[in-house]
């Protein structure tokens, strides 16, 4: 399991094949479920230019790492890898990934949906967004409910 | 007895300051009294989100020294 | 959406990024879900080396697409791309790629989860191992039950 | 009536051939007595898939002209 914070952006598909190259036994797994999450062009009804990520360093990890660990208590996951990025980002650019590696399907998609779920709704991070009139502002909440698991319909989850 | 107080996000903007280190002098101080020293002319805010050398907690969580208080807003990553 | 059922190798996150790249637009989807299903070394209490996967051509083509269509019905997906091997193949090769690109996590998971779930269900390939003793055999049933949506504790779906 | 057959996995192994075409002279005729004819003796195995024309459907299905049908076994793609 690892967990990484940084600044500098990444490129998850390439993260993930270098992770499960590295660390992942060859045939061991069966199936693997990736998250990841990139910024917008909206939210909320603005158009978003940039934006910046604030964390608490530390905690964040720690909290990131919990999480991790309490998926690996409840499923069958062989292992699982999360990176998140703090600092200023453009449109497009990959803000979090969650990877999880797991001898069954269903428990490498919970795990997942899991980690990011509680992640969200746990690690320390502020999201202060920079429109194109200008404006600064810092995102309130997030657009999804961090629990949400639901099998819903079309429905959007605002 | 000395306490690390650290603010992010909008209650940083709101403080004017990030970080700063309050001396208490006596023991059993909670979260809501250092907050009424730190902030005299404001009440908690009720959203605000708590964390203690770094894990969540409320505002009756009893302080002891060497201690890392943090006052932020509900958080939005990921 | 794209659907591709071909011999050769792929490499699952190579393709997720090229089809992002080439067709998907930049800043609107906010949420990917990939499910990878790779090759394992054991099935059914048995130690596989090789598998052989059949398959109905043009049935399968068809049948994937019907069930991607279904997902983009059912779930706000921008897009959607699915890959799967047939013919020879190793421990540790992925066998099947199935990526979604949505504005919404939680339609992201539950629209890659029903891809894979009814691909399994009726895309028409069948899968022969081949085990160390040199022995070969139709596997019956996949281990996993392909309608399976559980949110389960440490439970083997065997 | 021209109807084209085809068997996959082990399906082929039983019957010992991939392919074939069967004439039939009456129309109205369903997948269950194609097969009657096709594997005179032996009934049609309980946990076999059918598909007409790549769509699946059950033994009962009436047959016309140039259709093609597939017998296999439970699939295990994926």
């Amino acid at each position: 399991m690892k967990v990484i914070v940084q600044e500098q952006a990444f490129d998850p598909y390439k993260e993930t094949s270098a992770y499960e190259r590295e660390h992942v036994p060859v045939g061991k797994h069966g199936a693997v479920v990736t998250f990841v999450g990139t910024m917008r062009d909206f939210n909320d009804g603005h158009d978003v230019t940039t934006m910046y990520l604030e964390h608490y360093p530390n905690m964040t990890e720690r909290h990131i790492e919990q999480v991790c660990q309490e998926a690996l208590d409840k499923w069958d996951v062989d292992d699982a890898l999360v990176l998140h990025r703090y600092g200023e980002m453009t449109i497009g650019d990959p803000i979090v990934l969650v990877a999880v590696w797991s001898a069954h399907r269903a428990h490498a998609f919970d795990a997942c949906r899991y980690i990011i779920n509680y992640l969200k709704e746990r690690a320390p991070f502020w999201k202060r967004e920079s429109t194109q009139a200008g404006e600064q502002r810092w995102v309130e909440h997030n657009t999804e409910d961090p629990g949400v698991n639901s099998q819903g319909a079309k429905q959007r989850s605002a | 007895m000395k306490i690390t107080v650290r603010y992010f996000a909008n209650m940083r903007d709101r403080m004017g300051r990030a970080e700063e280190s309050v001396a208490l002098t006596d023991g059993g101080v909670t979260v809501e009294e250092l907050w009424a020293k730190v902030s005299p002319n404001a009440p908690l805010p009720t959203n605000v989100l708590i964390a203690v050398n770094m894990e969540y907690t409320d505002a009756a969580h009893p302080l002891k020294d060497g201690d890392e208080v943090a006052f932020f807003p509900p958080v939005t990553g990921g």
